[in-house]
């Protein structure tokens, strides 16, 4: 049944269509309803197809229309049917559901509420798009697509200058990975002459016996792409600002989906990574390195959406590492996992945000567990699963990547260093950010608090179900690596293992693995509540203790600052003198040859004086030098 | 169909309708006449490309004596890139003439006058086959713009116009005088006195020559096309100009520029091409970058998208001169799409201006409140603009740099992507500060747009999106002529002389 | 057969010529210079009857009557213009009339 | 001493006298002596021709310079009575400049034809030719009415022209002031603005171009 | 004489008897008769024209060679009546402002002078025909007596022109004595049978160069015609710059075609150097005028730089054989082309003058609003005069650098179209006044006269033909030289 694939796209960009031609005039609230409509009908055929094809994974096409030919360039645009596109398909769906279920009910009393629900399906089918993609171009195009829905939503609230700059920020961040992605695939088609996933995997070992170096060079392109979309160091900072956007957008977007999309495309092609080293270290290193960077920041966090930014930038990083080691299943798992408690803890946190009518500082929190109860209990949940505590999701996946980490050797040793003091760390903000939120005595206005309340069903179902995934999603990973996971995107991955990358660990080293990490998150969890339970200080204390490394951790290492002068500065700077430049010696040239011109015949006017005598004088010359030319001539 | 004179008809409605506009008397009729005037072009010209057979050369000839004692013909025809152009051409005018019935309510006989005129000059350009005509054309476009931007134009317009005007003939005289040369170099090689176009595109000529000729015809295109450094005339231009004078300007007027390249300078001297191939590719690199870095940094609304225009033109020699199927092909769909988008983009302008009377940025923003429509098709347009996939600018400038690539001139392409960085950024910039933010009081009580308007936008829009989502509509109108020229081009012997 | 021989008339023609061309570069009177411009005519009527003579061929002479007969109209005109001229100025120097110019 | 020398001394004289006459003719002050020297040059080069055998142009010189053309000259200075020596400069500042070009042209003569020239083919109206037509009067008829017809009538023509544009020129015109009856629509006009034009602008100093607005 | 020669004369005659008519007519007729000697100055220059093309006699010289009979002769025979019969109805529209019928009997003459020039084949018909051309002119020029700036330009233009045609005599005695003939024809002969650069020639060939130049109004020979094509009345602007200019003209292309040919390497570097002065300073200093005669004068002089061009390229061997034919053909079409355009346009500056009194860019504000067509007019001049299509002047341009580039003077074509790039400056800046200025309110439409009316319409239409369809008047010119070309030492 995959020749009805192009359902699942199809779908959502109806809904789109409907919502944005009749949203504004007609429908109004009634665009909700669509939108849902829309991508539940996505999630359900995408489990049909999934369904359909449990037991054969192989790929499959569906050619839909020639995008151009051009010599000996041509492009056909085909949806591509395999397992990792089916997982993929299976968690943006589904996660893409649940927060459109939830957007009902938080964006109800928004004015912009048809726009929000013309975007959202927007971005669905452009994420269902790039996901199906089967060539370079089309997912680069749905890349740029997922991007502008990143631009549109983070600025939904146009008004805030904040979000606008937010907004800008974000796409031209992406747009430079971008770049690195377009001029990777320009290479790629110099290399290959083709941009078909397949046809390029085919080549690949050929090209990388022939021209390694160009090879090396198409991945870490591509990777530039990555980093940008998956917000991995340097390309990060735009991420965090992305939480002007309203809290669901930041759930599905800048969470669950778009953000993975860079550890998908690696993903993707893994034939091509684990064909050259090099770029597999730079991937891993970048990965760990981004893992532990972001969560270091996240300690000094005090906007409960940030906190949950970095933590995804960091959870990215891990992901990241994974796939630089050749474990590109676990990527995946984790990717899927991540997915679930992740979007779960930003509608969580959306959840206290509209609870507490726009309060975003944890500082002026706390004490709210008894006020909305499923919240913060499917917010622990959550809390836990991302802090990796078994048997949650987050725990199996992060176990299985760490073990692979370690298993790959030499450098491994480093990242798993890395890994593990990251998971510690985010155990510790997490639950750092868990405690100020709902526990320990309030520190918001009274009267403030007494108007706090939970969430409407509408938001609160969406919350639970998510808590049941963050729970259970796990289990599909298990037994650590021959879950049904593993099994279903063997042979996607299959290459990684020829090139030998995937190492089978004995059981041993599995358990104590699974103990180290327990006792890490556990311990993580420990420390924070030591901080800030027990002796239940003001945040502002504890940073007051570590003054200089919480300025550090508080602005996020000035990358921003840096990012601002030197390279946005520098460019204005570069454009202003551009531009007098044009204006005064460009142009300036061209009114100068009018100038002489005009300056040449005024010279010349005034030997018109108007005096008969200098006339004949003239004439008299003239004949004078026809004669002497003539003379001359005689010569 | 050969028999049928439909070109001629195409080309000479528009004068028809601007002869009838001289004796009608209220403004109502005027408009009328025009807008079925341009219809009826743009719908044969429909016709035309339906009755076209991709691959098949120039089609739908007309060839009578003109000047016979100078060997002047009168000859026209289409291949696919002129199709393509003419047809742009004709939707542009319909379009604007349609726009100019909510717009322009001053001197209307002569403002129609003056359109139908241009019209007429600038398809003429696109299917003339004999040079002398290609030449009057090319010329005779010159006075309407000239009255155009002199009479409805802004403060400064007659320094603008004057200047557009010096500029252009400057370059098109020398390119005059490069035709006739050709023409005698073509007549005392082979003892066949003509200015046919395609007669002369099969000589071959020295060395020497070829460099002379193919410096005059630069000239003319270049300052056509604008490249840097021969761009200035254009923002002022612009500047001054009426939104529709803008529209035509950056629409098609442009595009002759890019026309004439691939038209001529390729394939008339291909060895000169090769020789200038590093520079011209140099210049149009230098275009994308150094116009988008003054783009960014403009007050004005319609002086940045001309700036962006140097910067997007930049593209299309840039693919031109990368001796590329990809490229050209690219080349051509650039024009196409710049064409639609930036005339799309100085036609909100020119909305935005007439309600609020102003183009510095730094007076606007927060429209988007008040003009829900307005802001979405500015915000599409502005996104097409800097080359968004799935519309038409991404098709253009993508295929170009895959051309830039395959040229072995990598460089060149990898410095040129950057350029798309810098164009987002002057673009989004922009939009945020007129439509985004706070609305300023002064712009409480803005309508937003008419239907008419909403529909000439949109209709635009619509073209905009096929030609990103389905591409091959139109490259397969004239990819096969552009192989052709790739071809003459890559045999010529120099070409040798280079590979070894 | 010509007497002295015809160098000296086309010496004196030229002698003529170009002392009246310095007539007419020199002097500020206008009724001066039209004189030098006759003074020119003599010498170009010299050179002709020289040549005549010397070359037996009567065009020569028959040309100086066109001459004379065009200098006599261009006195008559050319004094009619300078009449008209003095009812508006009183003073006849060439460069005091210059209200054209540039 | 032979007729020969004798003739080579009264062409020297008249020369030199025709020479002096003409440098008198631009050197002096007063026009009515400059118009008595040009006389004095006429009938001096009368003689010359009367030295070449050009009896018929010799006569003619006299009649129609000194009798028609420079009687002309005295009418005009007697009529505007400008015959009083104007104590005025009499040369322009450009005179220096004048003799040296003229030297200059004079050199430029002597270098083209100073070399022995070789002069045209000889013409068929040799002495005896002349003699047998009956003179010099009769020849130049025979060569004037025969071969030149068309350029003598012409020449009438041009005499005619003189004739009128002189009148047109000289004649006294009505000058009483016309009504605007009888003026053309044109003048009146002309007139009306003609004022509020000048009073607008500044005193027009005529192509003085306030040059090419850049 | 045989009544060949007086067929080839009929329309000199004719043109003499009509002006004879007209002043007859005037002094008996009294005052009041302005249309009927109109209407007769036009049936005589209908009939001149008729009696010109039809009445051919067959052989192609007359008057023992002092005329040459040839389809040149004619082709210049209707131009140039065509123009003066213009000029007189445009002269017509003057009033009672100057004396019509005399002004139209010396038009007449000097029309006669004109046809004698283009028709010359011999130095005497050269010199009376510049004298007879040039002694109405210096009238016509100082008609308004009463305005002081008409009597100063025509002074000047008096004093320097005797100065001129006495420099030309002198040229002309030395050729005649040094070649023993006036007979251009004979003349290149003769000289072709002796080294033509023996040096003696060159003094009269050189004279005869200035004295050709002056007339024509070429740098540096040219002071004398701004100002007396500002001070003159502009009818007679007119006809000095379409009539005069162009009998000039013809008589130059007549003398270097059928005489110089032997001297050609001696000619065209004088002629080229004259040709590229005069496209530089006419245009460049016009860039200044504010006075539109004064600005068209200074045109004028550029214009008859582009046309020397083609006078220089005459004798020039093209690789494809004789480029003769050409080159005179340009010259002849820019020379009608010239005409119309320049007609028109000083058409419709006296228009204005008759609107403001004065002919400066002011005064042209706001025409485009008060008199729409008259605008559209001028810039239909104004545009052919840059060499815009669809106006003539540009085939006119086109047909000159066609053949400087065939001659091999690609040079100076670049020369040519770079300062008619500049001309384009000061012809727009006129439209500039007439349409993108806003004049005062005071300016009323310009009053209506036929007169100007039927001048402008011809202006207008025949550039505008001409511009669209030049085939019939290229192949014209072409066709007529060719019996001029047989004539020529190597046709």
């Amino acid at each position: 049944m995959t020749e009805v694939a192009w359902l699942v796209p199809l779908l959502p960009f109806v809904a789109f269509a409907i919502n944005g031609l009749f949203g504004r005039a007609y429908l109004k609230k009634h665009t909700g309803l669509i939108a849902n409509a829309g991508v539940l009908g996505a999630l359900v055929v995408t489990a049909a197809l999934f369904i359909s094809r449990l037991d054969h994974a192989e790929p499959e096409t569906v050619a839909l229309w020639t995008w151009a030919v051009s010599g000996d360039f041509a492009l056909d645009v085909t949806l591509r049917v395999d397992a990792l596109t089916l997982v993929m398909l299976l968690v943006v769906t589904s996660v893409s559901f649940m927060v459109h279920v939830y957007s009902i009910g938080y964006m109800a009393k928004d004015p912009g509420f048809w726009r929000f629900f013309t975007y959202l399906p927007l971005f669905v089918f452009a994420m269902i798009m790039l996901v199906m993609a089967n060539n370079l171009l089309v997912l680069f195009v749905f890349w740029e697509a997922v991007g502008l829905c990143s631009y549109l939503l983070i600025g939904f609230w146009f008004e805030r200058q904040s979000a606008s700059a937010a907004a800008i920020k974000a796409f031209l961040t992406n747009r430079i990975g971008d770049v690195g992605f377009l001029i990777g695939l320009l290479l790629a088609w110099y290399v290959f002459g083709t941009l078909n996933y397949d046809e390029i995997f085919a080549q690949a070992p050929a090209v990388a016996a022939t021209k390694p170096g160009m090879l090396t060079l198409i991945c870490l392109m591509l990777f530039v792409g990555a980093m940008g979309k998956s917000a991995q160091f340097p390309l990060h900072v735009w991420l965090p600002d992305a939480m002007e956007g309203p809290t669901p957008v930041s759930a599905l977007i800048h969470a669950a989906t778009m953000v993975t999309a860079g550890v998908y495309m690696v993903a993707r092609f893994n034939p091509l990574y684990v064909l050259t080293p090099t770029a597999m270290v730079v991937v891993a290193l970048v990965g760990a390195f981004t893992a532990l960077f972001a969560a270091t920041i996240g300690l000094a966090q005090n906007d409960i959406k940030r906190v949950l930014a970095f933590s995804t930038v960091s959870q990215l990083g891990l992901m990241f590492m994974a796939l630089g080691v050749g474990a590109f299943a676990a990527a995946i798992f984790h990717l899927a996992t991540h997915a679930f408690f992740k979007g779960l803890l930003f509608l969580g946190s959306g959840s206290v945000i509209h609870g507490t009518d726009e309060e975003q500082d944890m500082q002026r929190m706390g004490g709210l567990f008894g006020k909305m109860p499923v919240t913060g209990t499917t917010y622990i949940i959550g809390g836990l699963a991302l802090s990796g505590i078994i048997p949650l999701a987050g725990f199996w996946s992060k176990d299985e990547l760490l073990g692979a980490t370690l298993l790959s050797g030499g450098i491994g040793y480093l990242l798993y260093a890395l890994g593990a003091l990251a998971s510690l760390l985010t155990a510790v903000y997490t639950f750092r950010m868990i405690f100020l939120t709902f526990f320990g005595t309030t520190r918001m206005a009274s009267d403030r608090f007494a108007h706090v309340h939970e969430s409407p069903r509408v938001m609160t179902v969406p919350l639970i179900v998510l808590a049941v995934g963050a729970a259970l999603a796990g289990f599909v990973g298990v037994p650590p690596e021959h879950g049904l996971i593993h099994n279903y995107l063997h042979d996607t991955f299959l290459a990684a293992e020829l090139a030998g990358l995937v190492h089978k660990p004995s059981t041993a080293f599995v358990v104590t693995l699974m103990a180290v990490s327990t006792l890490v998150a556990l311990f993580g969890i420990l420390v924070a509540y030591g901080v800030y339970m027990r002796r239940a200080p003001a945040p502002e204390a504890v940073a007051g203790k570590m003054r200089p490394i919480h300025a550090l951790l508080a602005n996020k290492y000035y990358l921003d600052d840096f990012y601002d002068t030197i390279l946005a500065g520098g460019t204005r700077a570069v454009g202003r003198l551009f531009a007098w430049f044009d204006l005064n010696v460009v142009d300036g040239v061209v009114n100068l040859v009018g100038l002489v011109i005009s300056g040449v015949g005024g010279g010349l006017r005034r030997m018109q004086t108007g005096r008969l005598e200098n006339y004949a004088f003239s004439v008299v010359l003239g004949t004078a030098l026809v004669l002497a030319f003539y003379i001359f001539m005689m010569r | 169909m050969e028999s049928f004179p439909i070109l001629s008809l195409v080309l000479w409605l528009p004068l028809l309708a601007a002869v009838i506009v001289l004796f009608l008397r209220e403004r109502r009729a005027m408009f009328a006449v025009a807008i079925a005037g341009t219809l009826l072009s743009l719908a044969l010209s429909v016709a035309v490309w339906a009755g076209f057979a991709p691959g098949a050369g120039m089609q739908f000839q007309e060839r009578f004596d003109w000047l016979p004692a100078l060997g002047i013909q009168y000859a026209l025809g289409v291949d696919g890139i002129s199709l393509l152009m003419v047809l742009l051409n004709t939707f542009l005018f319909f379009l604007c003439i349609v726009y100019a019935w909510a717009s322009v309510h001053e001197r209307v006989k002569e403002y129609l006058f003056t359109m139908l005129l241009l019209e007429v000059g600038i398809t003429g350009v696109f299917l003339a086959l004999d040079f002398v005509l290609f030449y009057v054309f090319w010329e005779i476009m010159l006075i309407p713009m000239y009255v155009l931007i002199g009479v409805w134009g802004g403060e400064r317009r007659v320094y603008a116009t004057i200047k557009f005007v010096l500029y252009t003939l400057f370059g098109s005289l020398l390119m005059l005088v490069a035709i006739l040369a050709l023409y005698f170099v073509h007549g005392n090689t082979t003892g066949v006195y003509t200015f046919d176009i395609l007669e002369l595109t099969q000589g071959t000529y020295g060395e020497r020559f070829q460099l002379w000729a193919f410096l005059a015809f630069f000239l003319a295109f270049a300052i056509k096309v604008p490249m840097v450094p021969f761009h200035t005339w254009l923002p002022d231009a612009h500047v001054e100009a009426p939104t529709t004078g803008s529209v035509i300007l950056a629409g098609i007027l442009l595009k002759m520029g890019g026309y004439g390249f691939i038209r001529f300078s390729l394939p008339l001297l291909p060895d000169a091409s090769h020789v200038a191939q590093t520079a011209i590719l140099v210049l149009s690199v230098i275009a994308i970058l150094y116009g988008a870095l003054v783009a960014l940094m403009q007050t004005d609304l319609k002086k940045l998208i001309a700036y962006s225009s140097v910067s997007h033109m930049g593209f299309v020699t840039l693919g031109i001169f990368s001796f590329t199927q990809q490229g050209l092909d690219g080349a051509i769909m650039q024009m196409f799409s710049h064409g639609l988008v930036t005339g799309a983009l100085f036609l909100c302008v020119g909305q935005l201006y007439e309600r609020t009377h102003d183009r510095l940025i730094a007076n606007l923003g927060g429209l988007a409140h008040r003009w829900p429509v307005f802001a979405a098709l500015f915000l599409f347009f502005s996104l097409a603009s800097i080359g968004l996939p799935g519309l038409s600018g991404f098709v253009g400038e993508f295929m170009v740099l895959l051309g830039a690539f395959m040229a072995g001139t990598r460089i060149f392409g990898v410095l040129a992507v950057l350029g798309i960085i810098l164009s987002a950024a002057y673009m989004l910039w922009m939009y945020w500060r007129v439509m985004l933010g706070t609305l300023s009081d002064a712009h409480r009580r803005l309508q937003d747009l008419t239907r008419l308007e909403t529909a000439v936008l949109a209709a635009l829009a619509l073209v905009v999106v096929w030609a990103g989502v389905e591409p091959q509509t139109f490259i397969e109108l004239f990819t096969a002529d552009t192989s052709g020229i790739v071809q003459a081009i890559t045999e010529s012997e120099t070409a040798a002389l280079l590979a070894e | 057969m010509i007497i002295p021989a015809l160098e000296y008339y086309l010496v004196l023609g030229a002698a003529l010529f170009i002392i009246g061309l310095l007539g007419v570069l020199v002097r500020r009177n206008l009724l001066i210079v039209f004189m030098s411009i006759e003074l020119i005519l003599l010498g170009a009527n010299v050179t002709f009857v020289g040549f005549a003579v010397a070359l037996d061929n009567m065009l020569g002479q028959a040309f100086v009557i066109f001459s004379l007969t065009v200098a006599a109209a261009e006195a008559a005109v050319g004094l009619a213009i300078i009449v008209a001229l003095s009812r508006h100025r009183d003073s006849l120097n060439v460069d005091e009339i210059n209200t054209l110019k540039g | 001493m032979n007729s020969e020398t004798l003739l080579t001394l009264i062409f020297a004289y008249l020369a030199l006298a025709c020479v002096v006459f003409a440098v008198l003719v631009v050197l002096l002050r007063n026009p009515v002596q400059c118009a008595l020297a040009l006389v004095g040059v006429v009938f001096h080069l009368a003689g010359i021709f009367i030295l070449l055998r050009a009896e018929f142009l010799a006569a003619a010189h006299i009649i129609i310079y000194a009798g028609a053309i420079i009687v002309l000259f005295l009418f005009t200075m007697m009529l505007l009575n400008l015959n009083v020596v104007e104590r005025a400069r009499q040369f322009h500042m450009q005179a220096p400049f004048a003799v040296v070009i003229g030297a200059l042209l004079f050199v430029e003569f002597i270098v083209l034809t100073g070399a022995a020239i070789t002069v045209g083919a000889q013409g068929p109206h040799s002495p005896a030719w002349v003699a047998g037509q009956g003179g010099n009067v009769q020849a130049l008829g025979q060569v004037l009415f025969r071969d030149y017809l068309l350029p003598f009538e012409v020449a009438s023509v041009l005499l005619t022209a003189a004739v009128v544009g002189a009148i047109v020129l000289a004649r006294q015109r009505p000058r009483r002031p016309r009504s605007s009856s009888e003026m053309g629509v044109g003048e009146w006009m002309a007139e009306r603005y003609a004022k509020a034009e000048r009073r607008a602008r500044e005193p027009a100093n005529p192509g003085q171009g306030e040059g090419p607005q850049q | 004489m045989e009544t060949a020669d007086l067929i080839s004369i009929l329309p000199e005659i004719i043109i003499t008897l009509v002006a004879a008519c007209v002043l007859l007519v005037d002094a008996f007729g009294g005052r009041r008769t302005h249309p009927g000697l109109l209407a007769l100055v036009v049936v005589g220059s209908v009939a001149a024209i008729v009696v010109s093309v039809v009445a051919r006699a067959d052989g192609a010289t007359a008057f023992s060679g002092v005329l040459l009979t040839d389809g040149y002769a004619v082709f210049f025979k209707v131009l140039f009546i065509a123009i003066a019969a213009l000029s007189i109805v445009l002269a017509f529209a003057q009033g009672k402002e100057i004396p019509f019928a005399e002004l139209a009997a010396l038009i007449l003459f000097a029309t006669v002078g004109m046809l004698l020039l283009g028709a010359t084949g011999d130095l005497i018909t050269l010199y009376l025909g510049v004298e007879l051309t040039s002694i109405p002119v210096y009238v016509l020029v100082a008609i308004k007596r009463d305005r002081f700036r008409a009597t100063e330009g025509a002074l000047k233009y008096f004093l320097l022109g005797a100065f001129a045609s006495g420099v030309l005599l002198y040229g002309i005695a030395w050729l005649f004595g040094l070649t023993g003939t006036t007979n251009l024809q004979n003349m290149a002969l003769y000289v072709q049978s002796q080294g033509a650069t023996d040096p003696w020639f060159l003094l009269g060939l050189g004279l005869l160069l200035v004295g050709l130049a002056f007339k024509v109004a070429a740098v540096p020979f040219h002071m004398w015609t701004p100002d007396a094509y500002q001070g003159a009345p502009t009818p007679s602007t007119a006809f000095l710059a379409a009539g005069a200019k162009m009998g000039a003209m013809a008589g130059l292309l007549r003398v270097v075609v059928h005489g110089l040919e032997p001297w050609q390497d001696m000619v065209v570097p004088v002629v080229v150097a004259i040709a590229v002065a005069s496209m530089i300073v006419g245009n460049f200093v016009a860039i200044w005028q504010r006075d539109v005669k004064r600005l068209l004068a200074y045109s004028s002089i550029a214009h008859t730089g582009y046309m020397l061009v083609g006078v220089a390229v005459v004798h020039a061997q093209a690789a494809d054989g004789g480029l003769m034919r050409d080159a005179v053909a340009a010259v002849m079409f820019y020379a009608v082309v010239y005409a119309l355009m320049t007609l028109g346009a000083f058409a419709v500056t006296f228009a204005v003058e008759r609107r403001t009194g004065g002919t400066e860019m002011e005064d042209f504000q706001d025409l485009g609003r008060t008199s729409p067509l008259l605008a559209a007019a001028m810039v239909i001049f104004m545009i052919s005069l840059t060499g815009i299509p669809p106006a003539a002047g540009f085939f006119g341009k086109l047909y000159l650098l066609q053949v400087a580039v065939n001659g091999g003077l690609t040079w100076v074509a670049v020369v040519l179209v770079l300062t008619s790039t500049v001309s384009a400056y000061y012809y727009l800046r006129v439209v500039v006044n007439m349409y993108m200025v806003e004049g005062r309110p005071r300016l009323l439409p310009v009053p209506a006269s036929t007169a100007i009316g039927a001048v402008v319409a011809v202006g207008v239409i025949g550039t505008l033909v001409l511009g669209v369809y030049p085939a019939g008047a290229v192949e014209w010119a072409q066709a007529a030289f060719e019996e001029a070309g047989k004539l020529a030492l190597s046709p």
